[in-house]
């Protein structure tokens, strides 16, 4: 099959009717209003939902009703309008609800620009976002295929796991265009058994918490340990025997990886891990790292470095008996490879102080 | 080799459509391509830029962000200014000379060339479709692909994006900045 | 042949029954059921079975079968 | 004619509400209703936050419940109502609180793009599970928990009469209001309700039926005083009866 050049924007939209979305919900907002526009033109077309919204605090509901009927259901916006769904999602926890969110970052707090590319809201995706115990599937990626390519199994995970999906990306992602190959159009799917359909049944999962708190929380724990144990995702190279690790994810990481295989032809012992999933974290890379490692370099693109502390965590999970140093380097402004090099020449000079 | 040229300008001036069209160009010769836009909340009249990268043969673009141009076409005195630094040594300028001016000593690494784009656009048409013209000086001077070739694919992509009527005027832009003399 | 069936264990001594009846044929006991509401009785000679107490019931305490023979009613 | 009054089946029997609360009484007509319908598994109720919960949450009735946020319930049965096969009955069940006050914007425009859904609200004028404090549905001069000296319109505004706010504004398939306070209401709110859930499963639109309702222990009296309360001062107030019969969905093209 050849590629087609597809903005992010529409092969997410044409991809997520693919995989068999049937209800979107939606309100305009850059970076994700084309993705919106294209879903209203052609979903009907393939018999299914498209609702303009009133405003960013009910989509989830929206999405949780249809959710609950056992439709895919889809959303996307940009970091003021999730902030407003943070709230839906977490009351999709209190009935194990799966839904899909794609959520283009802007850059900076409030209403964000759109100038440059953002990570700024990794600390909250990773979190949850809402109140309450329960963690979202998040996941990073760094081109326009890999996004397709997510969007394509999320339902299926969401329904797996009965956990709302994030797809995790920046601005660019959205507005840029790239060559794609897009996968084939889904059969429709069956409804799982618990979703509604008029008759009664226990569907909130809570009621047993009331006849046995025990067993509701160890359900619970069995569901989001499975979670951890097997959807880790990531793209990592050169771990054996290198001496520092760059860790960066999205486009970041792309860059990141670059520069990384540059440094390797020039015989620098350095490798890079690209969290395709942010949460669960891909701790199973870090375990990959050669244990001789001398230190783990955090980039991103945010002023307060977000993900250092997972970066940090996750080295000393890895390296339990030591202290693994990790040197952190984020500001808000992309960075290109030749400033990785640097970043990691300075590491590897002792000019930098590893901050955790 | 990753090549990228980058259109920049005010928004209306057809930045994102020429780095577009530019992009299917390059995927229809069964390259990799990325193209980025970068625009101002204004719809029209904010400062707007477009980048396209390929790549042949395919091949992993690793940052699709705009990097080292090495073609820019500057629809205003600013996207000459604001993006200069960061093109390539010796990267070809195409310079809209009727909308401002340039001085050449201040870029000696660049290789500016003054273009009466819209001048030119308008002969044959519309100063709309200066964007095309500066195309089509560009591939001239860089060679990157041919003449007939780029205006199959300039109609394979206004039918694309179901706007025929564009294709006519777009094409005698192209040819008449393709054929420009200094 | 009329039947009343009163479950007066879910009683809450609102009196509404015995607020509405027509007839006057609804009236507080002494006996308290386990929730500590007082519950009620109907008295079955002044009944005639009109399903206003039943209407106005928020517990679902009264159930008339005036029909004893017919179906439950709406089935 | 002799006619056989018995607990309809989905009711189990368990009921946490208060003793004389007017959801009780609009619950069990609901059930009689899905009963002589024959609806009892063809129904989903979406319910609000507030007293309107423990319909679901305490087993009160055997039928396929769910409730979200504060006041995001007509927000939920939209994503049902868009969803769920045809010819299951979509309720929307919650309180003035949730429907008018946190939930005005879901209420509103759920109604507005007309999904076909039966949304039910409770009217009891005041916030009930919180305790008793002034909703917007309180009347002038009433006592809540937070308005001691009686409702000021000078300073809370005045009380909400949402259907006829709408009334004749959008296209809603059917705009009523009924009351549980005495017997020959209920019976017209059941018929209110019977003719709503038709509308409903014809896919008419969005029907909205509010009911005047007693909450006796917020205020503070005997079942019986509140309900000659709701009688004479919420009755002469918000007007009963059918306030807007829309067209079916087929005949709207003019609207």
């Amino acid at each position: 099959m050849t590629k087609e050049l597809w903005k992010g924007d529409y092969a997410y939209a044409e991809c997520a009717i693919r995989a068999g979305c049937r209800l979107f919900a939606g309100y305009p907002i850059t970076p994700t209003t084309e993705l919106m526009e294209y879903v209203a033109t052609h979903l009907p077309q393939a018999g299914g939902h498209c609702i303009i919204a009133e405003n960013e605090a009910n989509i989830p509901y929206i999405l949780n009703g249809a959710a609950a009927c056992g439709t895919y259901a889809f959303t996307t916006s940009s970091a003021p309008g999730t902030t407003l769904m943070q709230e839906g999602i977490a009351w999709a926890s209190k009935y194990d609800i799966p839904a899909v969110l794609l959520h283009s970052q802007r850059y900076g707090g409030a209403t964000g620009t759109l100038h440059g590319e953002g990570q700024t809201d990794y600390k909250r995706d990773v979190a949850g976002g809402g109140h309450g115990d329960y963690h979202t599937i998040v996941f990073a990626p760094a081109s326009v295929q890999e996004c397709v390519d997510m969007l394509y199994i999320s339902w299926e995970l969401a329904y797996k796991y009965r956990i709302w999906v994030v797809i995790h990306v920046g601005r660019s992602l959205c507005h840029m265009y790239e060559a794609i190959e897009l996968p084939p159009a889904k059969s429709t799917h069956t409804k799982p058994e618990w979703c509604l359909n008029g008759k009664y049944h226990l569907f909130d999962p809570m009621c047993e918490l009331l006849d046995d708190p025990t067993a509701y929380v160890k359900a619970q724990q069995e569901r989001y340990n499975a979670v951890i144990d097997n959807e880790q995702r990531w793209e990592a190279g050169y771990l054996e025997d290198a001496d520092y690790v760059i860790v960066a994810y999205g486009i970041p990481g792309r860059v990141v990886k670059k520069a990384v295989q540059d440094m390797r032809a020039a015989g620098e012992k350095v490798g890079f891990i690209r969290p395709v999933t942010i949460w669960p974290y891909p701790q199973k890379a870090f375990d990959m790292v050669s244990k001789k490692v001398k230190g783990f370099l955090s980039m991103e693109i945010n002023d307060l470095g977000q993900m250092k502390k997972d970066v940090a965590l996750s080295a000393k999970l890895a390296n339990r008996d030591r202290n693994v140093l990790v040197y952190a380097f984020y500001r808000g402004e992309y960075f290109s490879t030749e400033e990785v090099k640097e970043f990691y020449g300075r590491v590897k000079n002792g000019q930098f102080e590893a901050e955790l | 080799m990753i090549k990228e040229i980058l259109f920049s300008g005010f928004g209306g001036q057809g930045i994102v459509t020429g780095a577009l069209c530019m992009a299917h160009i390059c995927i229809q010769d069964g390259m990799d391509v990325t193209n980025m836009p970068q625009y101002g909340a204004e719809q029209r009249g904010g400062a707007a830029s477009s980048d396209t990268k390929f790549v042949a043969p395919p091949g992993e673009i690793y940052d699709p962000r705009m990097e080292h141009p090495d073609v820019l076409i500057a629809l205003t005195e600013h996207a000459l200014a604001h993006h200069a630094k960061v093109l390539k040594k010796d990267a070809i300028v195409l310079f809209n000379t009727d909308m401002g001016t340039y001085d050449p000593s201040k870029y000696p690494n660049l290789k500016i060339y003054g273009v009466p784009c819209l001048a030119i656009g308008d002969s044959v048409g519309t100063s709309k479709s200066a964007n095309f013209v500066m195309m089509g000086l560009a591939m001239k001077l860089t060679g990157w692909f041919t003449r007939d070739f780029c205006v199959e694919q300039i109609e394979g992509y206004f039918r694309q994006e179901h706007r025929e009527k564009l294709i006519d005027v777009n094409i005698r832009a192209f040819d008449a900045g393709y054929n420009y003399t200094f | 042949m009329k039947k009343i069936i009163l479950s007066t264990e879910r009683c809450k001594a609102c009196e509404y029954c015995i607020h509405f009846c027509p007839k006057n044929a609804i009236g507080l006991t002494s006996n308290f059921n386990s929730k500590g509401y007082k519950t009620i009785a109907i008295d079955e000679v002044k009944c005639i079975g009109c399903g206003i107490c039943y209407t106005m019931c928020p517990d679902s305490v009264i159930e008339i079968l005036n029909d004893a023979n017919k179906g439950v009613a709406g089935r | 004619m002799a006619k056989n009054y018995t607990t309809p089946t989905v009711i189990t029997g368990k009921n946490t509400y208060c003793n004389g609360c007017g959801h009780s009484i609009v619950i069990k007509t609901i059930c009689q209703l899905l009963d002589e319908m024959n609806l009892q598994e063809k129904c989903v109720i979406v319910h609000g936050v507030g007293c309107c919960t423990m319909l679901g949450l305490n087993g009160i009735v055997k039928l396929s419940t769910m409730h979200f946020s504060h006041g995001k319930t007509m927000a939920a049965a939209t994503g049902v109502a868009r969803c769920i096969d045809d010819g299951v009955l979509v309720i929307g069940y919650h309180g003035d609180g949730d429907a008018y006050n946190i939930g005005f914007s879901e209420t509103f425009n759920a109604g507005y793009r007309n999904e076909n859904v039966v949304d039910i609200v409770i009217n009891n004028s005041l916030y009930g599970m919180t305790g008793g404090q002034m909703s917007h549905t309180t009347l002038i001069g009433e006592w809540t928990e937070n308005t001691p000296e009686g409702r000021d319109p000078e300073v809370t505004g005045y009380p909400l009469r949402f259907p006829e706010m709408v009334k004749n504004a959008l296209p809603h398939a059917f705009l009523a209001r009924g009351g549980v306070f005495n017997p020959t209401e209920v019976r017209k709110t059941k018929a209110l309700l019977k003719h709503a859930f038709e509308r409903q499963l014809s896919r008419d639109g969005y029907s909205l039926v509010e009911i005047l309702s007693m909450c006796p222990t917020n205020a503070h009296k005997t079942p019986l005083e509140v309900r000659q309360w709701v009688e004479d001062e919420m009755g002469a107030y918000y007007k009963l009866g059918v306030i807007q019969e829309g067209a079916s969905r087929g005949l709207i093209e003019n609207f």
